[in-house]
Formats: structure tokens, C-alpha cells, sequence
């Protein structure tokens, strides 16, 4: 009150307007938005909303911000644009309607606030209603001691017949999960072996068991001397059909053996 | 031959309806949650029918002191609100919310599904994370569907949490909801001039979107 | 004065009976304990019989689907004990046996009886005495004679429950590795050194030894 700004302003209005004044400087913290401090001011309006002069309003803003400014209250900056848009309203209310303007009219505008602080309004009314309504652990209860659902697990263990056989083909194998390939390792193509028969064919005059000719080392494995002997065996007939050699057999069972073909050799064998 | 079909029948008919009562009034008594039609039938015997036990209960706690309620499409037992203050010692002291919080909440459940921009346009200030947050720690509000409108923005709805503890049925109860949509409060409106893509009619339509 | 008194009368005088027995059910029902006689009296306005508003609300839920019962020196809400059933969600799950599981058990199987050490072999890696322990509890293995070798190892074998479960007569119906080879089970070769025809042979001779 020793405030001699406070005194000047105080000097221009009303006894009621600063009141009012004086009111909402103390609670300009209190205002939640622009819009909240519009609401507020149009309820000294006394009217029903729908009624509301906005023209009217937009001046009590508009001055509420301007003592504000001499108060040095800082506003936030969203009441500033407010008032800048309220000061627009406000001319367009007021001036007549420039023709060459498309944009919408003041009364549109004004119809567009009113409608916004009705809605605010209905949504505080409406939050006060659902705040006053009866709430659980206040004014009802829930049930005390809630008996929780026992849950009852049973658990069952399942396994298939194949399940089991493919787990013990896993133990046995032991190479789990490996990537399938093909196992060259251990398997004489007759590719291979026919090079190294027309290879050795030359240097074979002699009758000789057709395993003499496995390669090295192979006749030691016993997987490795299955593969090598089946492909010798079909090499071998695949040069003898093309006359290069002969093959004989003592008998079934017997070891087969063959040899070089002469050409000069009488066909004894083939005859 | 005949008696063969009267055990079966015996066997798989569903208890009398007065058995089914007392079945759903065993099991609402019992949860401090409401308790969906669905997850009654699951644990009912198999061919009750629930929905018209819970009904049959609800007619005779009337004027009790609890009471059957529907929450969303679930039900649970209430102690009757005019004796709450016998229940001092059960009272449990909820943070006091803010008025932006209150409003906020307001604001979704008249309006949802609302988004935060919708929210702020109605308050005409900004909202904080912090009171959404607070209302979502509440499990009062919870996220709904994303518009379709661009930037997909996430929404906003009120849970069957919040309809607990307000006692509501469901949203449409909400006070003065009719009244507000008839006055045309509830609609969005965009300001004159400003060429907004609003869609209007499938936020309506939203609006009370059955609860998951 | 006349007025005065019955006034201060109705001020003062106790809730119907019937009320009071709705004070008692809403208390009994929201409580988190057992609510004594003396702590009904507290709550309850002055004047009011707590005993006998339990004894009545007792009455009108007999038979009905929670009962009022006495524990102790206090009354709570329970659960008629014939509902028991409805608090209890039983689930049956069924689960894959694990993969150790798996192996132990198969390796009994072909190789019964067996000891533990045995299966250690077999496998390559350590069986857990939980692995065994499931074995035992699902009745799919029980033991056998102890092996006549140092330290008299227990064996284990299959059991009956075992041979039901796969659907088997007899452990001898279990295909054998050239059968498990021949059904594409047995893709890969087998370890270097291991003769699969001796193996098998020798497998079938103890395989069939007569279960103790």
C-alpha cells in the first residue's frame, strides 16, 4: 500500500475494479493459463457465459495485463500472445468488416472463445462432480481380506517314443547338431579311382588281386577299404569294357584279379 | 438305456441358478478386484451362466450393507457408501491431486479417447508429463489407441480402475455427460480460420469405446 | 421439554437393529482382520448390540455362498468351505522333458540296467542327481539290482509307467541303432572307433537281462 505505483493505479479505477484488481495481482501465480484468467474475469461479468460480451472481456484482459506490466510482474509468455490476440479481436470487433479480408470475422472468433471458456468451465464443473462422487477407500469399500486364487500347477512332463529315440541316436552319435555334409573323407569316387587304374594299368602284366590296387592306406580302414574296393571294382570293369584290361575270378568269393590287356595276347579269357 | 441318458444329463447340467448365486457370491466376495462375466464362467462349473447369477445377486444385496456393482464389464462387491464412516480405520489417505491433475482427468474422461494436444487446447495451457504421469501411476488413465491424424499422436482413455474408484458403470454414467454432449461441450471444435484436420466424427465415435 | 427429550431421544437412540446389522455386514467385509465384538462397538454408533447384529447377519448367511464365522474372539466373512473349489484355478502344464532328462532316460532304457556311472559314460557329461530324482518321480525309472562290481553301484531300469507312457510292451520293442539309422535318426556317423554292429549286439545281450 506505500507502493506508490500501486496508489496510481489504484487512483484510475473503481473501487470495485480494484478489488478485483488486487485479487488477481495476488493470484497471478494462481491462474493456469490465459484461458483459466479469462474465465475468471468474465465471472465479474455476472452474465451466463452464453451471454458474455467478449469485447468486454478482451478489454479487462488486455488492461489486467497491462497493470501487470506496471506492477513489473512478469507474465509468461502465453499471456502475452493472448493479449495480442485479444487486442486483434478486439479491433476487428470493433472496425467494420474489410471486404477484401477472407479470414474469419470477429464474431466468429468471439463465438470460437466463448464456446472454449464454456467448455473449460463445463470440464471444472465436471471435475468438481467426479471429485465429489463417492471413491473407493473413502466413502466404499472393497473386500479386506481378498482370498487369493490358488493356482494349482500341475505339471506334466511329455516325451515321445521319438523324443527318446532321437535323444539316444544324439548320445550315440555324439556329433550333435553338426551340419549335414557329406562325408568325402572316407569314400573313393570311381573317378578317382579310374585315374589311378589307367595310371597303374601299364606296369600291370601280371595277374594281381584287384585289392592290390586299392590306394595306400585305405585297406587299413575298414569304411575307407568298403568304399575303395566298390570303386576299383566298377573302374575296373569300366576298363575292361573298354578292352584295356582283364578281369578273372577263381570262383565265387574268390579274389578277383586282372591284368593289363595284351594286344597281341591270344583271347583266351574273353573267348 | 433311459437311466444311462438321466446320469449323463445329471452328470453334465449346469448347478440350479440359486447354486450359481451363491457360486459368484462366494468368488466376488473373495476378490478385491472386480471379477470379469468371463473369468466367472471359467471357473464356474461349465453351462452356468454367470451374467444372470450376478444379476439375481445384485437384486438381493440391494439395501444392504455391500452392495453388487458393475464396474465396466466386470463385478465386485461394495461396501455401501452411506457407511463409510464406519471405516475410518480402512480409509485410505490418497494423495491430494492437483487441479491440473483433477482437470486433466476430467478432460480425458469426458473426452476420450483425447490426446495431449486436445487436452491443453480445452485448458488452454500446457500439460506436464508429470500429471499425466501421476494419473497413469494411478492406473486412473491409461494409453488408448493412436489417432489417425497425422503424427499419430498417442490418446488417452480412463481405465475400469478409475471406474472403481468413482463407482462408475462405465464412462456413459459419468455426471452430466448428456448434458454437456447435448450442449455440444464435448465436441472439438477447431478455431475459425484455422483449417484443422479434425477428425471429428471418428473421435465421437471413440468416445466410449468399450474397456479392454 | 416433553419435545426436547424425544428429540434428544431420537438423537441419541441406537440404529435399528436392521441397520445395525448392515453397519456389521460393510465393517466384516472390509476389514482386513477379524473384527471383535468390542471393535464393532467402537465403530458402531452408541447404543448399538454388535452381538446381536452378528448373530443375525450370521443367520441371513447361512447357506448362502461366504458364511460368518468365529475365529477366535472375533467375526469375519469366509468362504463357504463347499465353494473351496472356486478358489482354486487348477492348471496342467504340459512340459518337454529337458534334454539331460531326455538322454538319461533313454539311455536307461537301452541300456538297462544301468548305473550312474554308466550313463555318465554314455553321455559324456555328468547326470545331475536332480535329473535321476525327475526320472524317479515321474515312475518312468526305478532302481534295479545293485551291480555285482566294486562299490555295488545301484542300477536303474524302466518301469511299467515307462513302457505305458511310450506306448511300449517291453524295452525290447525300443528300435535299435541300425533301426534308429534306417528312420533317419541317426544321420551322422558315429564316433571313430565305434563299432555300431559290436555295440549293438552287446547292447541287446544285456538289455534283455531280467529286470530285479
Amino acid at each position: 500500500m506505500a507502493d506508490p505505483d500501486q496508489f496510481d493505479i489504484n487512483d484510475i479505477l473503481t473501487v470495485e475494479e480494484r478489488l478485483a484488481a488486487e485479487a488477481l495481482i495476488v493470484d497471478v501465480d494462481g491462474f493456469e493459463g490465459p484461458l483459466d484468467l479469462l474465465l475468471q474475469l468474465s465471472r465479474t461479468q455476472k452474465v451466463d457465459l452464453m451471454k458474455i460480451s467478449i469485447l468486454h472481456l478482451a478489454q479487462q484482459y488486455l488492461l489486467f495485463v497491462e497493470k501487470a506490466k506496471e506492477l513489473r510482474i512478469e507474465l509468461a509468455a502465453d499471456y502475452l500472445v493472448m493479449a495480442a490476440w485479444l487486442a486483434f479481436l478486439k479491433s476487428r470487433l470493433l472496425l467494420p468488416p474489410d471486404p477484401t479480408d477472407d479470414g474469419p470475422s470477429g464474431e466468429e472468433l468471439a463465438a470460437h472463445l466463448a464456446f472454449q471458456l464454456q467448455r473449460l468451465e463445463a470440464m471444472r464443473e465436471s471435475a468438481a462432480k467426479l471429485m465429489a462422487r463417492d471413491q473407493k477407500g473413502r466413502d466404499f469399500f472393497a473386500r479386506g481380506i481378498p482370498e487369493a486364487v490358488q493356482r494349482l500347477r500341475n505339471v506334466t512332463y511329455t516325451a515321445s517314443l521319438l523324443d527318446l529315440m532321437q535323444a539316444y541316436a544324439r548320445v550315440r552319435t555324439k556329433d550333435e547338431f553338426r551340419p549335414f555334409v557329406l562325408d568325402r573323407e572316407a569314400i573313393l569316387s570311381m573317378e578317382q579311382a579310374l585315374e589311378k587304374l589307367r595310371y597303374l594299368i601299364p606296369y600291370a602284366v601280371e595277374w594281381a588281386d584287384l585289392s592290390s590296387y586299392l590306394p595306400e592306406g585305405w585297406e587299413l580302414d575298414p569304411k575307407k577299404r568298403r568304399s575303395a574296393t566298390a570303386a576299383t571294382f566298377a573302374a575296373s570293369l569300366e576298363l575292361a569294357k573298354q578292352g584295356q584290361i582283364e578281369i578273372r575270378q577263381g570262383g565265387t568269393f574268390e579274389p578277383i584279379q586282372i591284368k593289363a590287356r595284351q594286344i597281341r595276347t591270344p583271347r583266351r579269357e574273353n573267348g | 438305456m433311459a437311466e444311462e441318458d438321466c446320469q449323463e444329463e445329471s452328470l453334465f447340467a449346469a448347478p440350479p441358478l440359486a447354486e450359481q448365486e451363491r457360486m459368484v457370491e462366494a468368488v466376488l466376495f473373495a476378490s478385491a478386484d472386480p471379477v470379469t462375466i468371463a473369468d466367472l464362467a471359467g471357473r464356474m462349473p461349465h453351462g452356468c451362466d454367470p451374467k444372470a447369477a450376478v444379476e439375481l445377486l445384485q437384486k438381493r444385496y440391494e439395501g444392504r450393507g455391500v452392495r453388487v456393482v458393475r464396474v465396466g464389464e466386470a463385478w465386485a462387491i461394495r461396501t455401501a457408501p452411506d457407511l463409510g464412516f464406519l471405516m475410518q480405520k480402512e480409509t485410505t489417505e490418497t494423495r491430494k491431486l492437483s487441479r491440473a491433475a483433477i482437470e486433466t482427468l476430467a478432460i480425458i474422461a469426458y473426452h476420450q479417447p483425447c490426446t495431449r494436444a486436445e487436452i491443453e487446447e480445452i485448458r488452454g495451457v500446457s500439460v506436464s508429463r508429470g500429471t499425466l504421469d501421476q494419473l497413469i501411476e494411478l492406473e486412473w488413465i491409461r494409453f488408448g489407441r493412436r489417432r489417425m491424424s497425422p503424427g499419430r499422436p498417442v490418446t488417452y482413455v480412463v481405465t475400469s480402475t478409475f471406474l472403481d474408484h468413482f463407482g462408475l458403470e462405465t464412462a456413459r454414467d459419468l455426471p452430466g455427460v448428456k448434458e454437456l454432449r447435448a450442449a455440444g461441450l464435448l465436441e472439438s471444435r477447431p478455431m475459425p480460420g484455422l483449417d484443422e484436420e479434425r477428425d471429428e466424427d471418428e473421435h465421437q465415435d471413440d468416445l466410449f469405446e468399450d474397456e479392454a
